[in-house]
Protein backbone atom coordinates (compact mmCIF):
# COMPACT_ATOMS: atom_id res chain seq x y z
CA UNK A 1 0.00 0.00 0.00
CA UNK A 2 2.55 2.52 0.95
CA UNK A 3 5.37 3.39 -1.25
CA UNK A 4 8.53 4.28 0.03
CA UNK A 5 8.29 8.30 -0.01
CA UNK A 6 3.98 8.14 1.26
CA UNK A 7 3.36 9.33 4.40
CA UNK A 8 0.71 7.66 6.85
CA UNK A 9 -1.47 10.84 8.82
CA UNK A 10 -3.03 10.07 12.30
CA UNK A 11 -5.05 12.69 13.62
CA UNK A 12 -7.00 13.97 16.48
CA UNK A 13 -8.99 17.10 17.93
CA UNK A 14 -10.10 18.66 20.93
CA UNK A 15 -9.71 17.82 24.29
CA UNK A 16 -8.52 14.23 24.80
CA UNK A 17 -8.75 12.52 28.27
CA UNK A 18 -9.76 8.63 29.64
CA UNK A 19 -13.34 9.38 28.17
CA UNK A 20 -11.53 8.96 24.82
CA UNK A 21 -8.97 6.64 25.37
CA UNK A 22 -10.74 3.79 22.99
CA UNK A 23 -10.59 6.35 20.37
CA UNK A 24 -7.16 7.54 20.47
CA UNK A 25 -6.18 4.06 20.68
CA UNK A 26 -8.24 2.93 17.71
CA UNK A 27 -6.22 6.28 15.98
CA UNK A 28 -2.75 5.69 16.62
CA UNK A 29 -2.53 2.03 15.00
CA UNK A 30 0.12 1.15 12.18
CA UNK A 31 -0.07 -0.25 9.09
CA UNK A 32 2.68 -3.21 8.59
CA UNK A 33 4.44 -1.01 5.67
CA UNK A 34 4.04 2.30 7.28
CA UNK A 35 7.35 3.58 7.26
CA UNK A 36 6.66 7.77 7.43
CA UNK A 37 4.11 8.62 10.48
CA UNK A 38 2.76 12.07 11.07
CA UNK A 39 0.59 12.29 13.84
CA UNK A 40 -1.09 15.36 13.64
CA UNK A 41 -2.46 16.84 17.12
CA UNK A 42 -2.05 20.36 16.18
CA UNK A 43 -6.38 20.83 17.16
CA UNK A 44 -5.71 18.96 19.97
CA UNK A 45 -6.54 21.73 23.12
CA UNK A 46 -5.98 19.20 26.33
CA UNK A 47 -4.58 16.09 26.08
CA UNK A 48 -3.57 14.29 29.69
CA UNK A 49 -1.33 11.04 30.22
CA UNK A 50 -3.73 8.86 28.56
CA UNK A 51 -2.42 10.05 25.16
CA UNK A 52 1.21 10.27 26.53
CA UNK A 53 0.72 6.24 27.12
CA UNK A 54 -0.72 5.98 23.94
CA UNK A 55 2.26 7.71 21.66
CA UNK A 56 4.90 5.67 23.74
CA UNK A 57 3.43 2.43 22.87
CA UNK A 58 2.79 3.44 18.98
CA UNK A 59 6.39 4.99 19.18
CA UNK A 60 7.35 1.07 19.86
CA UNK A 61 5.61 -0.40 17.28
CA UNK A 62 6.86 2.25 14.85
CA UNK A 63 10.51 1.18 16.21
CA UNK A 64 9.30 -2.36 15.58
CA UNK A 65 8.95 -2.02 11.75
CA UNK A 66 11.19 0.72 11.90
CA UNK A 67 8.81 3.91 11.21
CA UNK A 68 10.01 7.13 11.68
CA UNK A 69 7.24 9.62 13.69
CA UNK A 70 6.93 12.78 14.16
CA UNK A 71 3.97 14.48 15.56
CA UNK A 72 2.56 18.05 15.36
CA UNK A 73 1.57 20.11 18.68
CA UNK A 74 -0.31 23.00 18.59
CA UNK A 75 -1.00 23.82 21.71
CA UNK A 76 1.22 25.45 24.25
CA UNK A 77 -0.79 23.41 27.30
CA UNK A 78 -0.53 20.20 26.07
CA UNK A 79 3.34 20.77 24.76
CA UNK A 80 3.78 21.65 28.38
CA UNK A 81 2.51 18.45 29.69
CA UNK A 82 4.91 16.30 28.05
CA UNK A 83 7.60 18.41 29.71
CA UNK A 84 6.12 18.24 33.01
CA UNK A 85 5.78 13.68 32.20
CA UNK A 86 9.66 14.01 31.22
CA UNK A 87 9.31 12.64 27.49
CA UNK A 88 10.44 16.24 26.37
CA UNK A 89 13.27 14.35 24.84
CA UNK A 90 11.25 11.05 23.91
CA UNK A 91 9.59 12.18 20.49
CA UNK A 92 10.08 14.23 17.44
CA UNK A 93 7.77 17.27 17.90
CA UNK A 94 6.67 20.28 15.86
CA UNK A 95 4.83 23.15 15.93
CA UNK A 96 3.64 23.12 12.38
CA UNK A 97 3.41 20.74 9.33
CA UNK A 98 5.90 22.09 7.35
CA UNK A 99 8.59 21.38 9.85
CA UNK A 100 7.31 17.79 10.49
CA UNK A 101 6.79 16.66 7.14
CA UNK A 102 10.77 18.19 6.35
CA UNK A 103 11.75 15.95 8.86
CA UNK A 104 9.65 12.84 7.59
CA UNK A 105 10.79 13.04 3.93
CA UNK A 106 13.24 15.43 3.31
CA UNK A 107 13.48 16.44 0.12
CA UNK A 108 9.82 15.60 -0.72
CA UNK A 109 7.10 17.71 -1.30
CA UNK A 110 4.35 16.99 0.54
CA UNK B 1 -11.51 39.03 47.41
CA UNK B 2 -11.84 35.57 46.40
CA UNK B 3 -10.21 33.92 49.51
CA UNK B 4 -12.99 31.26 50.52
CA UNK B 5 -14.36 30.50 47.02
CA UNK B 6 -14.58 26.46 46.60
CA UNK B 7 -16.42 24.12 44.37
CA UNK B 8 -17.19 20.74 45.11
CA UNK B 9 -18.01 18.30 42.82
CA UNK B 10 -19.54 14.82 44.04
CA UNK B 11 -20.18 12.26 41.18
CA UNK B 12 -19.88 9.03 39.86
CA UNK B 13 -16.02 7.48 38.73
CA UNK B 14 -16.81 7.40 35.36
CA UNK B 15 -14.86 8.14 32.15
CA UNK B 16 -17.73 10.00 31.05
CA UNK B 17 -17.60 12.43 34.09
CA UNK B 18 -13.84 13.38 33.65
CA UNK B 19 -14.21 16.42 31.14
CA UNK B 20 -17.29 17.93 32.69
CA UNK B 21 -15.62 17.97 35.80
CA UNK B 22 -12.75 19.61 34.45
CA UNK B 23 -14.63 22.12 32.82
CA UNK B 24 -16.69 22.96 35.86
CA UNK B 25 -13.18 23.81 37.69
CA UNK B 26 -11.84 25.63 34.44
CA UNK B 27 -14.68 28.17 34.64
CA UNK B 28 -14.15 28.60 38.76
CA UNK B 29 -10.60 29.40 38.20
CA UNK B 30 -11.66 31.52 35.45
CA UNK B 31 -14.68 33.24 37.72
CA UNK B 32 -11.79 33.79 40.29
CA UNK B 33 -9.42 35.12 37.76
CA UNK B 34 -6.58 32.87 37.91
CA UNK B 35 -4.28 33.46 34.96
CA UNK B 36 -4.82 31.15 32.42
CA UNK B 37 -1.23 29.13 32.32
CA UNK B 38 -1.64 28.78 35.97
CA UNK B 39 -5.17 27.32 35.30
CA UNK B 40 -4.28 25.05 32.67
CA UNK B 41 -1.67 23.47 34.94
CA UNK B 42 -3.96 22.77 37.96
CA UNK B 43 -6.55 21.38 35.15
CA UNK B 44 -3.95 18.73 34.12
CA UNK B 45 -2.61 17.97 37.43
CA UNK B 46 -6.45 17.42 38.82
CA UNK B 47 -7.51 16.05 35.68
CA UNK B 48 -4.83 13.38 36.45
CA UNK B 49 -5.96 12.47 39.53
CA UNK B 50 -9.47 12.18 38.61
CA UNK B 51 -8.49 10.06 35.87
CA UNK B 52 -7.18 7.77 38.30
CA UNK B 53 -10.16 7.45 40.78
CA UNK B 54 -11.81 6.68 37.34
CA UNK B 55 -9.26 4.27 35.96
CA UNK B 56 -7.82 2.23 39.17
CA UNK B 57 -9.81 2.85 42.66
CA UNK B 58 -12.98 0.66 42.13
CA UNK B 59 -11.09 -1.39 39.52
CA UNK B 60 -12.44 -5.29 40.80
CA UNK B 61 -15.16 -4.10 42.89
CA UNK B 62 -18.60 -1.87 42.28
CA UNK B 63 -17.74 1.86 40.81
CA UNK B 64 -18.63 4.05 43.70
CA UNK B 65 -17.84 7.91 43.92
CA UNK B 66 -15.05 10.31 43.32
CA UNK B 67 -14.72 13.90 44.64
CA UNK B 68 -13.14 17.19 43.66
CA UNK B 69 -13.08 19.81 46.28
CA UNK B 70 -11.33 23.01 45.54
CA UNK B 71 -10.32 26.08 47.54
CA UNK B 72 -9.20 29.33 47.20
CA UNK B 73 -7.01 28.98 50.62
CA UNK B 74 -5.22 32.43 51.00
CA UNK B 75 -4.73 35.08 47.73
CA UNK B 76 -2.35 33.26 46.59
CA UNK B 77 -2.97 29.24 47.45
CA UNK B 78 -5.13 27.13 45.80
CA UNK B 79 -6.28 23.69 47.77
CA UNK B 80 -7.61 20.30 46.03
CA UNK B 81 -8.59 17.44 46.94
CA UNK B 82 -9.47 14.69 45.05
CA UNK B 83 -11.19 11.36 47.03
CA UNK B 84 -12.25 8.15 45.82
CA UNK B 85 -13.56 5.54 48.51
CA UNK B 86 -12.21 2.75 46.54
CA UNK B 87 -8.53 0.58 47.01
CA UNK B 88 -5.15 2.20 46.47
CA UNK B 89 -3.26 -0.40 44.19
CA UNK B 90 0.57 -0.03 45.77
CA UNK B 91 3.10 -1.05 42.67
CA UNK B 92 5.89 -0.68 40.22
CA UNK B 93 5.94 1.67 38.05
CA UNK B 94 4.98 -0.14 34.68
CA UNK B 95 6.94 0.64 31.02
CA UNK B 96 4.74 3.16 29.82
CA UNK B 97 2.82 4.16 32.23
CA UNK B 98 2.59 6.08 35.71
CA UNK B 99 2.85 9.89 34.06
CA UNK B 100 0.10 10.94 36.15
CA UNK B 101 1.54 11.11 39.62
CA UNK B 102 4.54 12.60 38.04
CA UNK B 103 2.62 15.24 36.46
CA UNK B 104 0.81 15.79 39.31
CA UNK B 105 4.07 16.68 41.43
CA UNK B 106 5.69 18.74 38.68
CA UNK B 107 2.73 21.08 38.90
CA UNK B 108 1.47 21.20 42.59
CA UNK B 109 3.67 23.49 45.36
CA UNK B 110 2.84 20.10 47.50
CA UNK B 111 1.04 16.86 47.13
CA UNK B 112 0.82 14.24 49.85
CA UNK B 113 -1.31 10.93 49.71
CA UNK B 114 -3.49 9.05 52.08
CA UNK B 115 -4.52 5.70 50.80
CA UNK B 116 -6.96 5.04 54.04
CA UNK B 117 -10.30 3.41 52.61
CA UNK B 118 -9.90 4.95 49.28
CA UNK B 119 -7.39 7.61 47.72
CA UNK B 120 -6.97 10.80 48.88
CA UNK B 121 -4.75 12.90 47.00
CA UNK B 122 -4.08 16.66 48.66
CA UNK B 123 -2.43 18.85 46.46
CA UNK B 124 -1.73 22.57 47.18
CA UNK B 125 -1.28 24.96 43.88
CA UNK B 126 0.48 28.78 43.65
CA UNK B 127 -2.19 30.89 42.13
CA UNK B 128 -1.60 34.55 42.02
CA UNK B 129 -5.04 35.54 41.47
CA UNK B 130 -5.63 38.94 39.56
CA UNK B 131 -8.41 39.96 40.86
CA UNK B 132 -6.93 40.10 44.19
CA UNK B 133 -3.65 42.17 42.42
CA UNK B 134 -4.50 46.16 43.29
CA UNK C 1 -24.71 10.52 43.85
CA UNK C 2 -23.80 14.56 43.16
CA UNK C 3 -25.66 15.71 46.89
CA UNK C 4 -23.42 17.30 48.63
CA UNK C 5 -21.76 19.37 45.41
CA UNK C 6 -21.48 22.99 46.19
CA UNK C 7 -20.40 26.24 44.65
CA UNK C 8 -19.16 29.32 46.20
CA UNK C 9 -17.53 32.21 44.74
CA UNK C 10 -16.33 35.18 46.35
CA UNK C 11 -15.92 38.43 43.70
CA UNK C 12 -15.79 41.95 44.17
CA UNK C 13 -19.12 43.45 42.98
CA UNK C 14 -18.49 44.37 39.23
CA UNK C 15 -19.94 44.41 36.27
CA UNK C 16 -17.37 42.09 34.47
CA UNK C 17 -17.82 39.63 37.68
CA UNK C 18 -21.52 38.63 36.28
CA UNK C 19 -20.20 36.88 32.81
CA UNK C 20 -17.77 34.48 34.39
CA UNK C 21 -19.71 33.50 37.58
CA UNK C 22 -22.80 32.41 35.31
CA UNK C 23 -20.56 30.30 33.57
CA UNK C 24 -18.69 29.05 36.49
CA UNK C 25 -22.42 27.65 37.72
CA UNK C 26 -22.74 26.73 34.03
CA UNK C 27 -20.12 24.31 34.23
CA UNK C 28 -20.74 23.26 37.62
CA UNK C 29 -24.51 22.14 36.66
CA UNK C 30 -23.02 20.20 33.51
CA UNK C 31 -20.39 18.52 35.84
CA UNK C 32 -23.51 17.52 38.03
CA UNK C 33 -25.41 16.82 34.88
CA UNK C 34 -28.44 18.90 35.04
CA UNK C 35 -30.39 19.19 31.84
CA UNK C 36 -30.29 21.78 29.86
CA UNK C 37 -33.23 23.74 29.71
CA UNK C 38 -33.71 23.64 33.95
CA UNK C 39 -29.22 25.39 33.70
CA UNK C 40 -30.06 27.61 31.22
CA UNK C 41 -33.49 28.71 33.77
CA UNK C 42 -31.40 28.52 36.76
CA UNK C 43 -28.74 30.71 35.13
CA UNK C 44 -31.13 33.22 34.07
CA UNK C 45 -32.41 34.04 37.72
CA UNK C 46 -29.19 33.40 39.63
CA UNK C 47 -28.00 35.90 36.76
CA UNK C 48 -30.41 38.53 37.80
CA UNK C 49 -29.69 38.07 41.53
CA UNK C 50 -26.07 38.66 41.05
CA UNK C 51 -26.80 41.79 38.60
CA UNK C 52 -28.77 43.22 41.39
CA UNK C 53 -26.26 42.91 43.69
CA UNK C 54 -23.66 45.00 41.43
CA UNK C 55 -25.70 47.37 40.08
CA UNK C 56 -28.05 48.22 43.57
CA UNK C 57 -26.23 47.16 46.48
CA UNK C 58 -23.03 49.30 46.65
CA UNK C 59 -25.00 52.24 45.32
CA UNK C 60 -23.09 55.29 46.32
CA UNK C 61 -20.47 53.80 48.30
CA UNK C 62 -17.53 52.07 48.32
CA UNK C 63 -18.02 48.85 46.05
CA UNK C 64 -18.03 45.60 47.88
CA UNK C 65 -18.37 41.64 47.53
CA UNK C 66 -20.90 39.38 46.09
CA UNK C 67 -20.79 35.50 46.86
CA UNK C 68 -22.53 33.16 45.22
CA UNK C 69 -23.31 29.73 46.94
CA UNK C 70 -25.10 27.06 45.19
CA UNK C 71 -25.60 23.53 46.59
CA UNK C 72 -27.30 20.90 45.49
CA UNK C 73 -29.50 19.73 49.15
CA UNK C 74 -30.85 16.36 47.66
CA UNK C 75 -31.01 14.65 44.99
CA UNK C 76 -34.02 17.37 43.27
CA UNK C 77 -33.04 20.36 44.84
CA UNK C 78 -30.56 23.20 44.59
CA UNK C 79 -30.40 26.09 47.16
CA UNK C 80 -28.41 28.54 45.46
CA UNK C 81 -27.70 32.30 47.89
CA UNK C 82 -26.80 35.65 46.54
CA UNK C 83 -25.35 37.39 49.01
CA UNK C 84 -24.22 41.33 48.92
CA UNK C 85 -23.03 43.20 52.20
CA UNK C 86 -24.39 46.84 51.00
CA UNK C 87 -28.01 48.23 51.40
CA UNK C 88 -31.10 46.90 49.74
CA UNK C 89 -33.36 49.46 47.80
CA UNK C 90 -36.31 49.35 48.87
CA UNK C 91 -38.63 51.33 46.62
CA UNK C 92 -41.66 51.21 43.66
CA UNK C 93 -41.60 49.46 40.54
CA UNK C 94 -39.73 51.78 38.08
CA UNK C 95 -41.65 51.74 34.74
CA UNK C 96 -39.85 49.28 32.20
CA UNK C 97 -37.82 47.88 34.84
CA UNK C 98 -37.96 46.20 37.76
CA UNK C 99 -38.22 42.51 35.74
CA UNK C 100 -35.59 40.57 37.31
CA UNK C 101 -36.45 39.63 40.54
CA UNK C 102 -40.03 39.11 38.39
CA UNK C 103 -37.72 36.46 36.43
CA UNK C 104 -36.20 35.08 39.52
CA UNK C 105 -39.76 34.21 41.11
CA UNK C 106 -40.94 32.66 37.95
CA UNK C 107 -37.94 30.12 37.29
CA UNK C 108 -37.09 29.30 41.29
CA UNK C 109 -39.51 26.82 43.54
CA UNK C 110 -38.82 29.36 46.11
CA UNK C 111 -37.40 32.91 47.17
CA UNK C 112 -36.59 34.26 50.32
CA UNK C 113 -35.17 37.87 50.69
CA UNK C 114 -33.04 38.80 53.52
CA UNK C 115 -31.95 42.90 53.94
CA UNK C 116 -30.18 42.94 56.88
CA UNK C 117 -26.59 43.82 56.44
CA UNK C 118 -26.92 43.77 52.42
CA UNK C 119 -29.09 41.84 50.50
CA UNK C 120 -29.13 37.74 50.59
CA UNK C 121 -31.56 35.85 48.47
CA UNK C 122 -32.30 32.21 48.90
CA UNK C 123 -33.58 30.46 45.87
CA UNK C 124 -34.89 26.80 45.23
CA UNK C 125 -34.52 25.41 42.18
CA UNK C 126 -36.01 21.83 41.13
CA UNK C 127 -33.18 19.69 39.47
CA UNK C 128 -33.59 16.41 38.05
CA UNK C 129 -30.38 15.73 37.89
CA UNK C 130 -29.77 12.88 34.90
CA UNK C 131 -26.96 11.66 37.23
CA UNK C 132 -29.24 10.41 39.89
CA UNK C 133 -31.57 8.88 38.01
CA UNK C 134 -30.81 4.91 37.90
CA UNK D 1 -32.04 59.11 4.59
CA UNK D 2 -34.40 56.61 5.12
CA UNK D 3 -36.65 56.55 2.33
CA UNK D 4 -40.18 54.87 3.35
CA UNK D 5 -39.05 51.28 1.91
CA UNK D 6 -35.61 51.34 3.89
CA UNK D 7 -35.65 49.52 6.61
CA UNK D 8 -33.17 49.70 10.10
CA UNK D 9 -31.28 46.63 11.26
CA UNK D 10 -29.77 46.82 15.13
CA UNK D 11 -27.98 44.01 15.83
CA UNK D 12 -26.04 42.12 18.78
CA UNK D 13 -24.78 38.86 19.29
CA UNK D 14 -23.47 36.64 22.01
CA UNK D 15 -24.06 36.98 25.83
CA UNK D 16 -26.09 40.01 26.71
CA UNK D 17 -25.92 41.11 30.51
CA UNK D 18 -25.29 44.00 32.56
CA UNK D 19 -21.21 43.89 31.44
CA UNK D 20 -22.36 45.28 28.10
CA UNK D 21 -24.72 47.39 29.12
CA UNK D 22 -23.53 50.26 27.47
CA UNK D 23 -22.71 48.55 23.88
CA UNK D 24 -26.55 47.22 24.24
CA UNK D 25 -28.01 51.03 25.09
CA UNK D 26 -25.64 52.39 22.03
CA UNK D 27 -26.76 49.88 19.67
CA UNK D 28 -30.42 50.37 20.59
CA UNK D 29 -30.87 53.76 19.22
CA UNK D 30 -33.02 54.93 15.98
CA UNK D 31 -32.29 57.52 13.46
CA UNK D 32 -35.42 60.04 13.51
CA UNK D 33 -36.17 58.73 10.29
CA UNK D 34 -36.16 54.98 10.99
CA UNK D 35 -39.75 53.91 10.26
CA UNK D 36 -39.25 49.74 9.70
CA UNK D 37 -36.59 48.68 12.77
CA UNK D 38 -35.27 45.36 12.49
CA UNK D 39 -33.87 43.98 15.83
CA UNK D 40 -31.56 41.16 15.00
CA UNK D 41 -31.31 39.26 17.85
CA UNK D 42 -30.87 35.82 15.94
CA UNK D 43 -27.24 35.28 17.40
CA UNK D 44 -28.23 35.96 21.09
CA UNK D 45 -26.81 32.99 23.49
CA UNK D 46 -28.06 34.50 26.41
CA UNK D 47 -30.15 37.83 27.34
CA UNK D 48 -31.41 39.33 30.88
CA UNK D 49 -33.55 41.87 32.11
CA UNK D 50 -30.87 44.85 30.82
CA UNK D 51 -31.77 43.69 27.65
CA UNK D 52 -35.29 43.45 28.26
CA UNK D 53 -35.33 46.95 29.74
CA UNK D 54 -33.24 48.49 26.91
CA UNK D 55 -35.69 46.89 24.02
CA UNK D 56 -38.72 48.42 26.01
CA UNK D 57 -37.04 51.98 25.95
CA UNK D 58 -36.38 51.30 22.28
CA UNK D 59 -40.33 50.13 21.73
CA UNK D 60 -41.18 53.67 23.65
CA UNK D 61 -38.80 55.75 21.12
CA UNK D 62 -40.10 53.93 18.03
CA UNK D 63 -43.48 54.90 19.46
CA UNK D 64 -43.23 58.37 19.33
CA UNK D 65 -41.84 58.80 15.74
CA UNK D 66 -44.45 56.48 14.44
CA UNK D 67 -41.67 53.10 13.59
CA UNK D 68 -42.62 49.58 13.47
CA UNK D 69 -40.37 47.49 15.18
CA UNK D 70 -39.83 43.27 14.60
CA UNK D 71 -37.41 41.26 16.85
CA UNK D 72 -35.46 38.39 15.49
CA UNK D 73 -34.79 35.78 18.72
CA UNK D 74 -33.15 32.49 17.80
CA UNK D 75 -32.53 31.25 20.80
CA UNK D 76 -35.30 29.48 22.95
CA UNK D 77 -33.74 30.29 26.65
CA UNK D 78 -33.61 33.55 25.73
CA UNK D 79 -37.54 33.63 24.36
CA UNK D 80 -38.00 31.90 27.67
CA UNK D 81 -36.84 34.82 29.70
CA UNK D 82 -39.26 37.51 27.90
CA UNK D 83 -42.33 34.96 28.65
CA UNK D 84 -40.82 34.96 32.43
CA UNK D 85 -40.63 38.93 32.92
CA UNK D 86 -44.24 38.83 31.43
CA UNK D 87 -43.27 40.13 28.39
CA UNK D 88 -44.26 37.70 25.72
CA UNK D 89 -46.71 40.23 24.50
CA UNK D 90 -44.85 43.52 24.18
CA UNK D 91 -43.18 42.74 21.41
CA UNK D 92 -43.15 41.90 17.62
CA UNK D 93 -41.14 38.47 17.88
CA UNK D 94 -40.36 36.22 15.44
CA UNK D 95 -37.77 33.40 15.06
CA UNK D 96 -36.64 33.73 11.26
CA UNK D 97 -35.69 36.94 9.46
CA UNK D 98 -37.83 36.44 6.80
CA UNK D 99 -40.98 36.31 8.85
CA UNK D 100 -39.93 39.69 10.87
CA UNK D 101 -39.08 41.21 7.26
CA UNK D 102 -42.31 40.53 6.34
CA UNK D 103 -44.17 42.13 9.15
CA UNK D 104 -42.39 45.72 8.50
CA UNK D 105 -43.11 45.60 4.77
CA UNK D 106 -45.32 43.54 3.73
CA UNK D 107 -45.22 43.14 -0.33
CA UNK D 108 -41.51 44.49 -0.42
CA UNK D 109 -38.29 42.12 -1.03
CA UNK D 110 -35.16 42.60 1.14
N1 LIG E 1 -7.18 6.73 42.97
C1 LIG E 1 -6.37 5.63 42.92
N2 LIG E 1 -6.85 4.43 43.32
C2 LIG E 1 -6.07 3.32 43.25
N3 LIG E 1 -4.78 3.34 42.81
C3 LIG E 1 -4.25 4.50 42.40
C4 LIG E 1 -5.01 5.71 42.44
N4 LIG E 1 -4.22 6.70 41.98
C5 LIG E 1 -3.03 6.17 41.66
N5 LIG E 1 -3.04 4.82 41.93
C6 LIG E 1 -1.91 3.89 41.73
O1 LIG E 1 -0.77 4.65 41.38
C7 LIG E 1 -0.26 4.20 40.11
C8 LIG E 1 0.43 5.33 39.40
O2 LIG E 1 -0.52 6.27 38.92
P1 LIG E 1 -0.14 7.26 37.77
O3 LIG E 1 1.17 7.91 38.08
O4 LIG E 1 -1.27 8.19 37.54
O5 LIG E 1 0.12 6.36 36.48
P2 LIG E 1 -0.87 5.34 35.72
O6 LIG E 1 -2.28 5.74 36.03
O7 LIG E 1 -0.51 5.53 34.30
O8 LIG E 1 -0.50 3.97 36.23
C9 LIG E 1 -1.47 3.60 39.40
O9 LIG E 1 -1.12 2.70 38.39
C10 LIG E 1 -2.17 2.93 40.58
O10 LIG E 1 -1.55 1.70 40.90
N1 LIG F 1 -28.78 43.35 45.89
C1 LIG F 1 -29.57 44.44 46.01
N2 LIG F 1 -29.15 45.53 46.69
C2 LIG F 1 -29.94 46.63 46.78
N3 LIG F 1 -31.16 46.72 46.24
C3 LIG F 1 -31.64 45.68 45.53
C4 LIG F 1 -30.87 44.48 45.38
N4 LIG F 1 -31.61 43.62 44.64
C5 LIG F 1 -32.76 44.22 44.35
N5 LIG F 1 -32.79 45.48 44.88
C6 LIG F 1 -33.90 46.45 44.79
O1 LIG F 1 -35.01 45.81 44.18
C7 LIG F 1 -35.40 46.53 43.00
C8 LIG F 1 -36.00 45.59 41.98
O2 LIG F 1 -35.01 44.76 41.42
P1 LIG F 1 -35.27 44.04 40.04
O3 LIG F 1 -36.59 43.37 40.08
O4 LIG F 1 -34.09 43.17 39.72
O5 LIG F 1 -35.38 45.20 38.96
P2 LIG F 1 -34.35 46.34 38.53
O6 LIG F 1 -32.98 45.89 38.88
O7 LIG F 1 -34.58 46.49 37.07
O8 LIG F 1 -34.78 47.59 39.28
C9 LIG F 1 -34.13 47.24 42.55
O9 LIG F 1 -34.39 48.35 41.74
C10 LIG F 1 -33.55 47.62 43.90
O10 LIG F 1 -34.21 48.77 44.42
Amino acid sequence: MNDNSSITVLRLAGELDIGRREEIHGVFQLAPDARRVLVDLSEVTYADSTTLSELLRLRADAQAQDARIAIVIGSKRFARVIEYAGLGSAFAIFDDRGAALTYLAPGLQS
Amino acid sequence: MTVGSELRLNRDAEATGVTPMRHALSAFLDAIAVDQDTRDDILIAVGEAVANAVEHAYCGSSPGMVQLYARVDDARTLAVEVVDRGEYISRERRDGRGFGMRIVRSVARAVAIETDGGTRIHMLFDIASAADTP
